[in-house]
């Protein structure tokens, strides 16, 4: 225990996440509720907690009651250390007066002081988007073996899809000498997953000459990461395998979850090793009737089934009703779906309650236009009446 | 300040452990595994942080490790603080003897305790009685009664055999105890002693002591019994759900009541939850074939196979095509395919191979111990 | 441990503090040190704490860092609790964007959400620029004794003094039916303690329609408590006797301190039924050294003194070099003052180093115009070289 | 993942408590009261935190009461933590003695611990050395020469009859230890074993199971003087700063030396702090006519006459007129009006009356028990 760290972690967690629409209305992405008894964020605090950095900074904007509540003191990732641990860093004003965060760079750039009070050698900058179990630790030994500037952790995307990724060009011994935005015409298929080491000092100085660019967008992909490149820092790309998502999109939120279901995706929530922790509910084990019919599902604590659920996962607190039909969906903390209601397709949001015999989605194969297809989205606290039906790829905001 | 800010709290971790041999031959009473993801000293725990207790002394004698790995510091009940929390009160000088003589030496132990506390009250429960109370209506009963002591009992009929185990109170119409009966052989209709007291400090204080001094160490029989004429002994009638833990079948039985909703809803109400250790288990996972009706499933299991009329712990594995009817499976239990198992409890990480099939009956659940492989 | 919380106390800190001057530059005033080991928000807290009021909710917008840093989970005062317990409120954005704390009732306006979580049937509100201890339950039980919407506790001042304070005139049973804030000629000296306690379904109401009036300045004082005299609501006095006092100046923050070494003035810190809790420092006993002089002092853990110390206040970490003579002055944490320095009628900042034979401050004695004396104040940091002469009420902002 | 996280800590509080009998009538060598604030256990503890330990396991056996008032869930050095932090290992099973037999049955009733932990390595230290060591140097000295054992010593000069307690190694130019002495009558200079061992997990499992098999149960004089030619036993040379807590004289001793400003920079740096238990104490007050000269005087105290060449605990009050020089005065100690102290050690909550006048000498330093009045 001692006030010098060795690696402080900054986790990027203001964010609005607006293209989950509905789901982030009145929460920061990252406190979205993920797999069962999860939310994004336990997946970079867990990683950090298991990789032994025990000093996280979570720079906070955007609705951050809900995220503030749920990380607490941070004792549910073990976080709640004398020296270190979890602090949740918004904005402030100074005697110049107030700035919110102006990009990502310009986040970490107004929290050098918090970062200096531990006098790392090494920053990780994380952030609060992505589904993914990774040794931060060997990152940072591989930065070290590489006598590195910055370590950018990349992953191998299918070559016809990396114009949707920031990506790396790098020579045969991984050494980073171009990076594009999104390219029309991708040279590799290295994505970078926004997580990069660097050394504290050398990043500082970059922080520093950003703040000082009134042109600049403040932003480490945009900015920080090119201006070191030009400047021919020694910046590294570090191979990732695992299982790695980005849940930024309804859709790929809705895959990330039913990837859970799937034993041939290697994102192992059993992994003793390797635990995800999380604020645990307080609830008693999930209840099924004798009328009960569960398969290939995911259900938690705190869960009373009385109707059939399948290809699903169940939230804690949810409760389905006699003769209700849950099938390829996601229904999120304390929700009710009532007697006779079908939900297909769809996410339905924390206590959200669905009336009887309401119809949720559809399968695809249902659906003669597949331009209408999606998965269907009930906000949180909405309440649907009795006997709706609530067509593919909608959303609903409001009690309906 | 609400009164129940100066009450103290003691549960008694080791009480009653010879009745449930099977189950206590590594832990405490307090300690045994209870609905899935419980130990029993979880519900007098819960019950005192939920009446604003925050200050409780947790009394143990003998096999007391799993019970210090279960409550920690007191994190997950709330009770790791500065100034007041969870005290675990270890025996204290050279006794050789493993179980307490009797409740008055258990409570000797934690004098200096009460000392050091500020409390004007104390609330004491065992270990062996599953239930959801409001200590706060209690204490207002012991308070307007003016009672030197208030016992909690329960109406209810007793099974025969049953009163040898179980205190009865006989009460007045304004419930105050006139007698106090210790293992006779009645039968039929009594007033059941939930082994709940609230007291004085004081007058315990003093009571302890004074019994001490005598040999006195039995406080049902040696002090209640025989002095319910001198001292003022109030009864607090509870009307809610509960059952005694005295034998195997018992505990059986009460870990099947919770595959009752009403049962569930008493003991589980929103506003009164009852805290246990946090595992970080993850959601249970129902596989293809998977078929779960009427079972209790806690997190961190995966069910291959089917299961019914259960109560399923953390972390079981049940394997495809396994069969599980009428019974608890302790945490870390594994049934291998196609075995099929009925009216079976397994302690913790038992083993039941492939292809096995066992079969307990109602009258007597077969019970497997800790860590075998059958 | 319920969710629910009777009374949830919001503690407003923050303020810049300005009238502090140097002292605030980098921090926010409640995290300015206070009385040896404590800071100036220790008082609040430990008076929650020591009322049983668990969940405090501290509303930060200036300077913050410093501040969070000391709170950290609230442990030191017995407030990391699972439910309630310390958070830090800053401000926040939401679709509609951001807007920093526009007055003291909007900090809690923008809150209402964190205060509702615990549904209380009070709140009450505090400051963090008070010393003083006071039993907030007792205040409570007046207010529910009384019946009361708002009950706001009066402290009786020297009537010459009141028209300096916000004066509440009340009836002989101490309903309030007129505030006024510093008036030329008041009619009572019953100064407001900026300690309130509403009823909080009452309160919300009243701050919903505040933020609805353009022309208020969404400040209590100002507008709330008017507001709810205007419209007759049961507004209660609670006399409080102990001592409180302001310690929003230099010559208060000075004066509050040397309070403490008057054995006659009712601040007991000795005293172990109402602990004043802080972080403590981890540094071994002060040390005296064979050639030290100490009389009427405070001196705490980490100090080491090898000089003379006499109606001072010293810090954590404090060292006091041979031949140097401290009197009358506070010595904030990690100061260090150098051989043969003199200190007097001083405030030194923390981890300011002050060179050998130099002189700062005087005795009032020993100036000829009055109108020329004060405390002198070496800020945070600073650097005093060896020889310099530092002359009453100077404020010291720079290495010199 | 540097080394120390692949390392486990193990403290044992209850050795050489037979040394100090004064001192440990009611408490272990861990919790001894040392230097104003804090206890002896928080050195090896702090050790082991400062080094990046995050899993400590603290061997008690009995009277460990105060031991675990001290060290709580260990908050104090941040080792309240989920997965790993502090655990007290309680006697377990229905031993009789109040001590035990030695290190290896200590070690045994902890290989539970030990087993459950994911670590390579061992790192174990008793109470009773004062010292502020890098953990991490030495597990780096034992990793590099490849050894079974590394052992900690200091080369010093033994003084007349304390090498009777005190276990010696002889060692070669590459510091392998070539030979242990244990009790022997040497005088002079030798290497002295500062009683802190480093040791390859699965090693020293296979060593105390062996042992306990064999009926040997001392460390030093049944496995290490033994067997050192069959097994690698390093040595690791500690040149700071130590002193070994052998009688009340070198209490006394010890915490005499730390008036010295060299030695308290070398068990106090900033970058390697001692951690106890928090207390909150308000600063200390001096009065009107108080002095104070060459002492350590830790917070809560009232120093209202005059203290000089001493070691002030927290919470005594030293009234007008007294005088206090060449003493130790723990916790809660109060000195009358005008009393006279010289070369005394007080501990807990005893109190001087008025206008006493009691002198011990620099040989033989006067112990008063806790909670005396004089």
């Amino acid at each position: 225990m001692t006030t010098k760290k060795e690696c402080v972690a900054m986790l990027l967690a203001g964010g609005q996440g607006s293209r989950l629409y509905v789901l982030t209305q009145q929460m920061a992405k990252p406190a979205v509720p993920f797999g069962g008894k999860y939310r994004i964020i336990d997946f970079p605090l867990s990683n950090c907690t298991n990789s032994g950095i025990d000093t996280v900074g979570v720079l906070t904007q955007y609705q951050p009651l809900v995220l503030n509540a749920y990380l607490g003191n941070g004792q549910p990732w073990d976080l709640d250390r004398v020296y270190g641990g979890l602090h949740v860093l918004p904005p402030y004003q100074s005697t110049k007066g107030g700035t919110w965060y102006k990009g990502t760079a310009n986040a970490i750039y107004q929290n050098i002081s918090f970062v200096d009070a531990y006098d790392p050698e090494y920053v990780i900058i994380l952030s609060g988007d992505h589904i993914y179990k990774m040794d931060y630790a060997e990152m940072l030994s591989y930065h070290k073996r590489h006598r590195a500037d910055a370590t950018i952790a990349v992953i191998e995307v299918e070559m016809q899809e990396a114009s949707r990724f920031g990506i790396m060009n790098a020579d045969d011994e991984d050494r980073i000498f171009e990076f594009e935005e999104k390219p029309k015409n991708p040279k590799s298929n290295l994505a970078s997953m926004g997580i990069y080491i660097f050394n504290w000092n050398k990043l500082k100085q970059y922080l520093v000459d950003d703040e000082n660019d009134p042109h600049s967008s403040n932003d480490f992909g945009k900015n920080i990461i090119p201006a070191m490149l030009n400047a021919n820092e020694r910046m590294f790309a570090y191979h990732f395998n695992g299982y790695w998502k980005d849940v930024g999109t309804i859709d790929s939120l809705w895959e990330a979850n039913m990837d859970l279901l799937n034993p041939n995706i290697p994102l192992d929530l059993y992994d003793k090793s390797w635990r995800i922790y999380s604020r645990n509910p307080v609830a008693p084990p999930h209840y099924m009737s004798p009328m009960a019919r569960v398969e290939s599902s995911m259900v938690t604590e705190g869960c009373n089934v009385y109707g059939n659920v399948d290809f699903s996962i169940l939230f804690p607190g949810v409760t389905i009703e006699e003769e209700a039909v849950i099938t390829d969906s996601i229904i999120m903390p304390g929700a009710v779906i009532k007697k006779g209601a079908v939900v297909e397709y769809s996410i339905v949001g924390e206590h959200a309650v669905i009336g009887e015999n309401v119809h949720i989605g559809a399968r695809p194969e249902a659906v003669e236009n597949k331009e209408n297809w999606g998965v269907a989205v009930i906000g949180p606290q909405v309440h649907v009446s009795d006997g709706k039906v609530v067509a593919p790829k909608q959303m609903v905001a409001d009690n309906i | 300040m609400s009164d129940i800010r100066k009450a103290v709290g003691i549960v008694f971790a080791n009480m009653h452990d010879e009745l449930v041999k099977d189950l206590t031959s590594d832990r405490t009473m307090g300690s045994v595994p209870f609905g899935g993801r419980y130990r029993l000293v979880d519900f007098p725990l819960s019950n005192m942080v939920n009446a604003g207790i925050t200050k409780v002394g947790l009394i143990t004698k003998a096999n007391y490790q799993s019970l210090m790995d279960h409550v920690g510091s007191g994190r997950d009940w709330d009770l790791t603080r500065k100034r007041e929390g969870l005290h675990i009160l270890p025996p204290y000088g050279g006794h050789d003897a493993v179980m307490y003589r009797g409740k008055i030496e258990a409570l000797a132990g934690a004098l200096s305790f009460l000392r050091h506390s500020q409390a004007e009250y104390v609330i004491m429960s065992d270990c062996d009685t599953i239930l959801n109370m409001d200590f706060r209506e209690m204490l207002d009963v012991h308070l307007k009664s003016g009672a030197d002591l208030t016992v909690a009992y329960a109406h209810a009929t007793l099974l025969p055999g049953q009163s040898r185990n179980t205190v009865l109170f006989e009460v007045d119409e304004t419930r105050r105890v006139t007698s106090v009966l210790c293992g006779t052989v009645a039968n039929g209709p009594g007033n059941i002693s939930l082994n709940i007291m609230v007291a004085g400090k004081s007058f315990l204080e003093e009571l302890v002591q004074e019994s001490m001094a005598r040999g006195y160490y039995n406080l049902d029989r040696d002090i209640l019994q025989r002095s319910c004429g001198e001292i003022h002994i109030q009864g607090y009638e509870f009307k809610g759900y509960f059952r005694k833990i005295q034998s195997t079948k018992s505990f059986y039985d009460a870990n099947m009541d919770l595959l009752n909703r009403d049962v569930r809803a008493q003991l589980f109400p929103e506003n009164r939850a009852i805290y246990t250790k946090v595992r970080d288990e993850a959601p249970v996972r129902y596989g293809m074939q998977a078929a779960a009706r009427n079972c209790l499933i806690a997190d961190g299991c995966t069910i291959e196979g089917e299961v019914e009329n259960s109560i399923i712990f953390r972390g079981v594995y049940v394997q495809k095509g396994a069969r599980v009817r009428n019974s608890i499976l302790m945490q870390g239990t594994v049934v291998g395919q196609k075995s099929d198992i009925q009216y079976m409890i397994t302690d913790k990480d038992v083993t039941i191979t492939d292809y096995r099939t066992i079969a307990g009956s109602f009258a007597y659940p077969v019970f497997v111990s800790k860590g075998s492989v059958i």
